[in-house]
């Protein structure tokens, strides 16, 4: 997209860019990326108690449509490659959540001679979630973080000096 | 209506001097742009919306709440988001067909707008073969996913996209030989004319014209289900098999027109459904409206929306508690059970069509009251449920 | 063939009939209210009140109660707690100069609070910690060197009094240490 | 060649010849519940061979054993089958009671027994829920996690934690049933029969689910025994094998509850269709179990005395514990130190993991899905 | 029949092949020469009141002090409910034991396993790859002098702890 970036800060720009950031941030397509233990807490917070659908947030299986990649569980240095070629497949604008400790630095893992300690050596995280697993509602709470880092981007205005990098 | 309309307009020397051919064109374009902008898209993203309502609700789930009101613009930021996601193109993948393949489904798709009757003048344009040319022109869509399949490069793709056409060419039939059961009784192609010949009340429509054409009705419906890829036919986008079927490379916009035509050819499929047997826009004669002509065709685009939209819920509704057939069976359930029901049916119509020309009232009644007698059952089978489970009851369905 | 065709019929009726109770099971649900809790802000209660006091949040620390003992440390099996608690020379007193916990290395197994003396190190029903970066997870609870606590007879102190009640209550409901350490001796 | 009930004819050499395709199936995909990959070598539709290829969880908790102690490692346990970490904690405790000649009060078993059942429960509604997700209807998936939640609210309760319990220690449990426990449990008793009853009205009565299960990958005894098959895939099969039966431990000599076993209600004995029903039959089983278990437990203690340094003396000791995926043997060395020398559990999954390469042959590409979804496979157990 | 009762029919048929057995310890095991274990396990396998009919796990203990491992057979039978526990000792370099994959399939996998972690090699193995390790591990980790390597394709299998 040409237009990224390329704009100057303005009225106009500034509300097309919050408007962006809004449709962004009301539709966060979550790739179907379960991993170990947390892939069953991603699966309840899809479910009924805890219902991410509610911020518009929706599963996909392929990696082409979805905006968010949930690391849910411990990264095995054999996953760690196929985690690599999955995140490069997503189109921009995309986002990483690491979630639960095995995730976000080995975890209980640390001991491990097979686990890669910690998603983000192979790929930039964008918001970290504590809990091992998290509940739902710990993952609800990441995603909504990760809503409000959504609307700190600039997309059409020129970036920032400072400010929140990816 | 268009072509009076236009006709009038180059009375008044509107156009100048173009040709009248070319004038008509235009005016199609015209109304085209009007029917696709101000109707069928927003008609097909508010779908996307009101499904995960539905499905959530049927899940004991709330859905989308948060976006808009109540998650009203829940399909406009989807929407707008996927316009300007990044688009990949895989290096593998045929460049050129795999960025025509969605052109070509939406046309297709589009297309069938053309014929489609919303009041007795609502309609861009009343083709005398009608139904023909929709059927035509929603087969379109395959050729569109089975371009998606090859050009993407992609094995799971290319699954989808020849699990499509075999399943497309193979229910053509069963859905063409049972829309021909209504044909043969009322003698036209045309929507209206079709729409014509029914009444409002449930006893003048065609589902209820013979036991054949009651049969009839589930044919096509199961038919057009599969063809426009719904579960429990939803093989070519299977998402626990194939990943993602034939979109499973698409990206940003180009997805986003495969995702506009899935939920809007749900719109499709009621809308041919009710045209044919459901008495399309016919409404009850409600003396205070129905006696200006802008009141008429209000009440009567009501009515085709309300039956439509009905369909697409009920379509909505069905994906929600079936599992998905396998290939074998998809086509066994066609060639074995639809097709030679179907054949039976078209022979059977033809007979009564013979032998009452005129129709035959008593079972016209008769079928009207086995239809709401299963609905009754059906709605003591819902209590029944709602009963054995003991679940806390809300009318309301915003909560 | 009469039996074939007696099949095939019983096939369809089969199918129909099967799949008219289903959709009466999911119809029945239209009605049915939904059992989401909606998280964050339209409950009743805060999900974190709702949740029952076994439940294993974020680890918090009491300092008013730390007896600087360091069995906690000792007891998590992956190194998540960092305490450096030093006897200070001129006063003789514990002196507790660093008390980290990592909440994102943290696996909520429990085993830390099980051998505290005092209930000091607990749990809490707390589960929101997501942030954007590793370093913002990590919980440093001593902010400048305090003194640890030591255990008294009767506690008169009354800041201490109602800190030290909540943390023998979360004792009474989990392990005690005392016949731990008992155990370890026989 | 018959292929599930549909005939395909594959005449090769005659100029229509069809090439093999190769298909690689996994890590990331949405119906592996996990990461699992199958290289599947296909022929249109039909596969002719899905090779499985695990590993990629292997989070080497084998090796971890030997270095976290004997307390240290029962957080670990509940990660060698998250969806049913009971077991494991159960499993690993009752190794190390046998190694160390520990006895558990009877209070405690109890307790071990009401927390296993409960999750057993929920480990199957998972299974069964998932598994019609995979064929493609969505919403009993939803209902079942909407029970699930219930259940691990109760869990939560128990031991503070939803998935991940850590409850066990050696020598018993760690905490008692908080009050009010037994009506809680009762409660959702009761309103879990009725909604088995819906689910099969919803699903185990439909046609197309059976259609789609039914006569599919059918396993034969003699195969399932030969690969070790355990559980509900070797009951399936119609051999009548429960851990908890017929090798008793804790305390289920003292309660009554039957085994089913496959009668091939829809198709065949020992088809995909029987191993899913045996689950929704086995919660029917556990509901039973769980209200005898709160008419006879005792009063007591609900934990041995145990060294907080734990040595058991040299030796090695092998038990089985009937685990929601079935037979799990974990088998341990101890070499007189207060960290275990060898620890290695054999797992249910393992097991039915290896004979998928064997009954996928010849079955359509949307049956593996199906077969996988059967077994009931959890990623991690198979890697550990 | 309880175990010690087996180990004598066991003894009684392979005298020699029989190394060892400890009928104190808490399962009763019995040690047996390697080239024999297939044997053996034919025929706790097919003698009408044995009938092992199923290999509930096989797993390796490396004992680097004694310079062997030891692979561990646990055999059950679902006709008679009873155990048998056998062991095969092998050096623990360039090890070899004959597979018993042709008396039971589970032992496939399971072989496959021990391989994959111990570098035990297992005799006319229809498969034996590496199964649960990437392809190109160096090493088997389950080996008591077993070293982590300090990186895989880049990736450093060690991480600084924020709390030092």
């Amino acid at each position: 997209m040409a237009l990224v970036n390329s704009f100057s800060q303005g009225v106009i720009t500034t509300t097309a860019d919050q408007f962006l950031n809004w449709t962004r941030k009301s539709s966060v397509w979550w790739m179907l990326f379960g991993l170990a233990c947390c892939a069953i807490e991603l699966m309840q917070t899809q479910g009924p108690r805890a219902d991410v659908d509610r911020f518009g947030a929706a599963p996909r299986a392929s990696p082409r449509q979805s905006d968010l990649m949930v690391v849910a569980g411990t990264l095995t240095l054999k996953m760690a490659l196929r985690t690599k070629v999955l995140y490069d497949q997503m189109p921009e604008p995309r986002y990483v959540i690491s979630m639960g400790a095995c995730a976000s630095c080995g975890g209980l893992f640390q001991l491990a001679y097979s686990v890669c300690d910690g998603v983000d050596k192979v790929i930039p995280v964008d918001v970290y979630v504590p809990g091992c697993p998290p509940r739902p509602e710990a993952l609800t709470e990441g995603i909504l973080k990760l809503q409000e880092k959504m609307m700190t981007e600039t997309w059409l205005v020129k970036r920032p000096a400072v400010g929140i990098e990816a | 209506m268009l072509q009076q309309f236009l006709d009038s307009l180059i009375a008044d020397g509107v156009f100048g001097g173009l040709p009248r051919d070319i004038v008509y064109l235009i005016g199609m374009a015209a109304a085209g742009a009007l029917v696709v902008f101000g109707f069928v898209l927003n008609v097909a993203g508010v779908t996307t919306f009101v499904e995960r309502r539905v499905w959530a609700r049927i899940q004991s789930r709330v859905g989308p709440n948060r976006v808009g009101p109540q998650g009203i613009l829940q399909w406009l930021a989807d929407g707008i988001k996927l316009l300007m996601k990044e688009e990949v193109i895989p290096f593998a993948a045929d460049a050129r067909l795999f960025k025509l393949a969605p052109f070509i489904v939406t046309i297709g798709f589009i297309a069938a707008f053309v014929a489609m009757p919303f009041s007795s003048v609502l309609i861009v344009a009343d083709l005398n073969l009608g139904i023909l040319y929709i059927t035509a022109m929603t087969s379109l869509v395959v050729v569109g996913i089975m371009v998606a399949g090859w050009a993407s490069n992609n094995k799971w793709s290319l699954i989808g996209g020849i699990r499509a056409a075999a399943q497309i060419v193979s229910y053509e039939i069963p859905a063409a030989l049972s829309i021909f059961t209504v044909i043969l009784v009322t003698g036209t192609l045309s929507m209206q004319g079709i729409i014509q010949q029914q009444g409002w009340g449930p006893w003048d429509w065609f589902i209820f014209h013979s036991p054949f054409t009651f049969v009839g009705f589930f044919i096509t419906f199961i038919s057009l289900l599969a063809e426009g890829n719904r579960t429990p036919f939803d093989l070519p986008e299977a998402e626990s098999e194939l990943v993602a079927g034939f979109v499973t490379e698409y990206s940003g916009a180009r997805y986003l027109f495969f995702f506009l035509v899935e939920w809007g050819n749900l719109y499709v499929i009621s809308a041919i459904l009710v045209t044919l047997f459901l008495g399309g826009w016919q409404a009850p004669p409600i003396p205070v409206i129905s006696d200006s002509a802008v009141g008429r065709n209000v009440l009567e685009f009501l009515t085709f929306f309300l039956k439509s939209y009905f369909g697409v819920v009920l379509m909505m509704w069905i994906r929600a508690t079936l599992p998905r057939t396998r290939v074998d069976q998809l086509m066994t359930t066609c060639w074995k059970y639809l097709l030679p029901i179907a054949f039976f049916n078209f022979m059977g119509t033809a007979l009564w069509v013979l032998v009452f020309p005129e129709g035959f009232r008593f079972a016209e009644i008769l079928l009207t009251a086995v239809g709401f007698g299963l609905l009754g059952y059906f709605a003591y089978r819902v209590a029944f449920h709602l009963r054995r489970s003991g679940a806390q009851i809300t009318l309301s369905p915003l909560s | 063939m009469a039996g074939v065709l007696n099949t095939y019929f019983r096939n369809i009726f089969d199918t129909a009939a099967t799949v008219f109770e289903g959709m009466a099971v999911t119809c029945s649900h239209f009605v049915r209210k939904p059992t989401t809790i909606q998280y964050p802000d339209r409950t009743d209660v805060r999900v974190q009140d709702t949740l029952p006091y076994r439940y294993r949040g974020i680890l918090e620390v009491d300092l008013d109660i730390c007896t600087g003992c360091l069995a906690c440390e000792r007891a998590c099996p992956i190194d998540c707690i960092v305490i450096d608690a030093k006897k200070d020379k001129a006063t003789r007193q514990m002196m507790l100069n660093r008390f980290d916990i990592d909440i994102a290395k943290c696996m909520y197994c429990g085993l830390c609070s099980e051998p505290c003396p005092t209930g000091s190190i607990h749990h809490t029903p707390e589960f929101e910690g997501a942030d954007y970066s590793l370093e913002s997870m990590l919980r440093r609870f001593v902010k400048e060197p305090v003194a640890a606590y030591k255990p008294k007879k009767v506690e008169d102190d009354p800041k201490i009094l109602p800190v030290l009640e909540r943390g023998m209550r979360y004792l009474d409901e989990f392990a005690n240490p005392d016949e731990e350490e008992k155990g370890a001796e026989a | 060649m018959s292929v599930a009930g549909f005939e395909v004819e594959v005449d090769r050499g005659s100029g229509l010849e069809t090439e093999e395709m190769t298909l690689n199936m996994g890590p990331q995909h949405p119906s592996t519940h996990g990461v699992l990959r199958f290289v599947v070598k296909a022929d249109g539709e039909v596969m002719r061979r899905a090779v499985p290829d695990i590993g990629y969880l292997h989070r080497s908790i084998e090796k971890i054993s030997e270095k976290v102690g004997y307390h240290g490692f029962m957080p670990y346990t509940d990660r060698v089958d998250y969806v049913a970490a009971m077991f494991c904690n159960q499993g690993w405790g009752m190794v190390t009671e046998k190694l160390a000649g520990i006895e558990v009060p009877k209070r405690g078993e109890y307790c071990r027994v009401i927390a296993a059942e409960l999750n057993r429960i929920s480990s199957h509604l998972l299974a069964v829920g998932t598994m019609i997700l995979d064929i493609g209807a969505i919403t009993p998936f939803f209902h079942a996690f909407r029970e699930r939640e219930k259940i691990n609210d109760l869990l939560e309760e128990l031991c503070g934690a939803r998935l991940t319990y850590n409850y066990m220690r050696v020598g018993g449990v760690a905490w008692d049933l908080p009050p009010g426990y037994e009506e809680k449990v009762l409660a959702f008793l009761n309103q879990l029969e009725p909604m088995l009853d819906e689910h099969y009205d919803l699903v185990s009565e439909n046609t197309l689910f059976r259609g789609r299960a039914a006569s599919v990958a059918t396993i034969s005894a003699e195969t399932a025994i030969s690969y070790n098959l355990v559980g509900p895939n070797l009951r399936a099969s119609g051999v009548r094998y429960d851990v908890r039966r017929d090798e008793p431990y804790s305390v289920y000599p003292e309660l009554e509850f039957d085994v089913p076993v496959g009668t091939g209600m829809a198709g065949e004995v020992g088809d995909s269709f029987d191993r899913y029903y045996l689950r929704v039959q086995e919660i029917r089983e556990s509901v039973k179990i769980l209200r005898q278990c709160f008419q006879q437990i005792p009063d007591g203690p609900v934990v041995a005395k145990v060294p907080r340094k734990l040595k058991p003396p040299a030796g090695d000791a092998q038990i089985r514990v009937e685990s929601a995926r079935g037979d799990m043997s974990w088998y341990a060395v101890s070499d007189g130190s207060e960290f275990p020398y060898r620890c290695k559990v054999r797992t249910g999954s393992f097991a039915a993991m290896s004979i998928i390469e064997e009954i996928s042959q010849g079955l359509m590409l949307a049956d593996l899905v199906t077969v996988i979804a059967s077994l009931d496979i959890v990623a991690p157990e198979v890697d550990r | 029949m309880d175990a010690t009762e087996i180990f004598e029919r066991l003894r009684a048929q392979f005298s020699d092949k029989i190394v060892s057995v400890d009928a104190e310890a808490v399962d009763p095991s019995a040690v047996v020469e390697g080239d024999a274990i297939v044997d053996v396990c034919k025929f706790l396998r097919d003698t009408e009141d044995l009938r092992c009919n199923v290999l509930t796990n096989q797993t390796g203990v490396d004992y680097k002090e004694d310079g062997y491992i030891e692979v561990v057979y646990h055999l059950y039978s679902y006709t008679h409910r009873h155990y048998a526990i056998l062991k095969v000792r092998t050096p623990r370099d360039q090890g070899t034991i004959p597979s018993v994959e042709s008396v039971w399939k589970a032992a496939n996998w399971l072989e496959r396993e021990i391989y994959d972690l111990l570098g035990v090699r297992f005799s006319s193995h229809s498969d034996l790859r590496r199964i649960l390790m990437p392809e190109d591990w160096v090493g088997h980790p389950l080996r008591k002098d077993f070293v982590e390597p300090t990186e895989y394709h880049g990736i450093s299998t060690t991480r600084e702890s924020l709390l030092r």
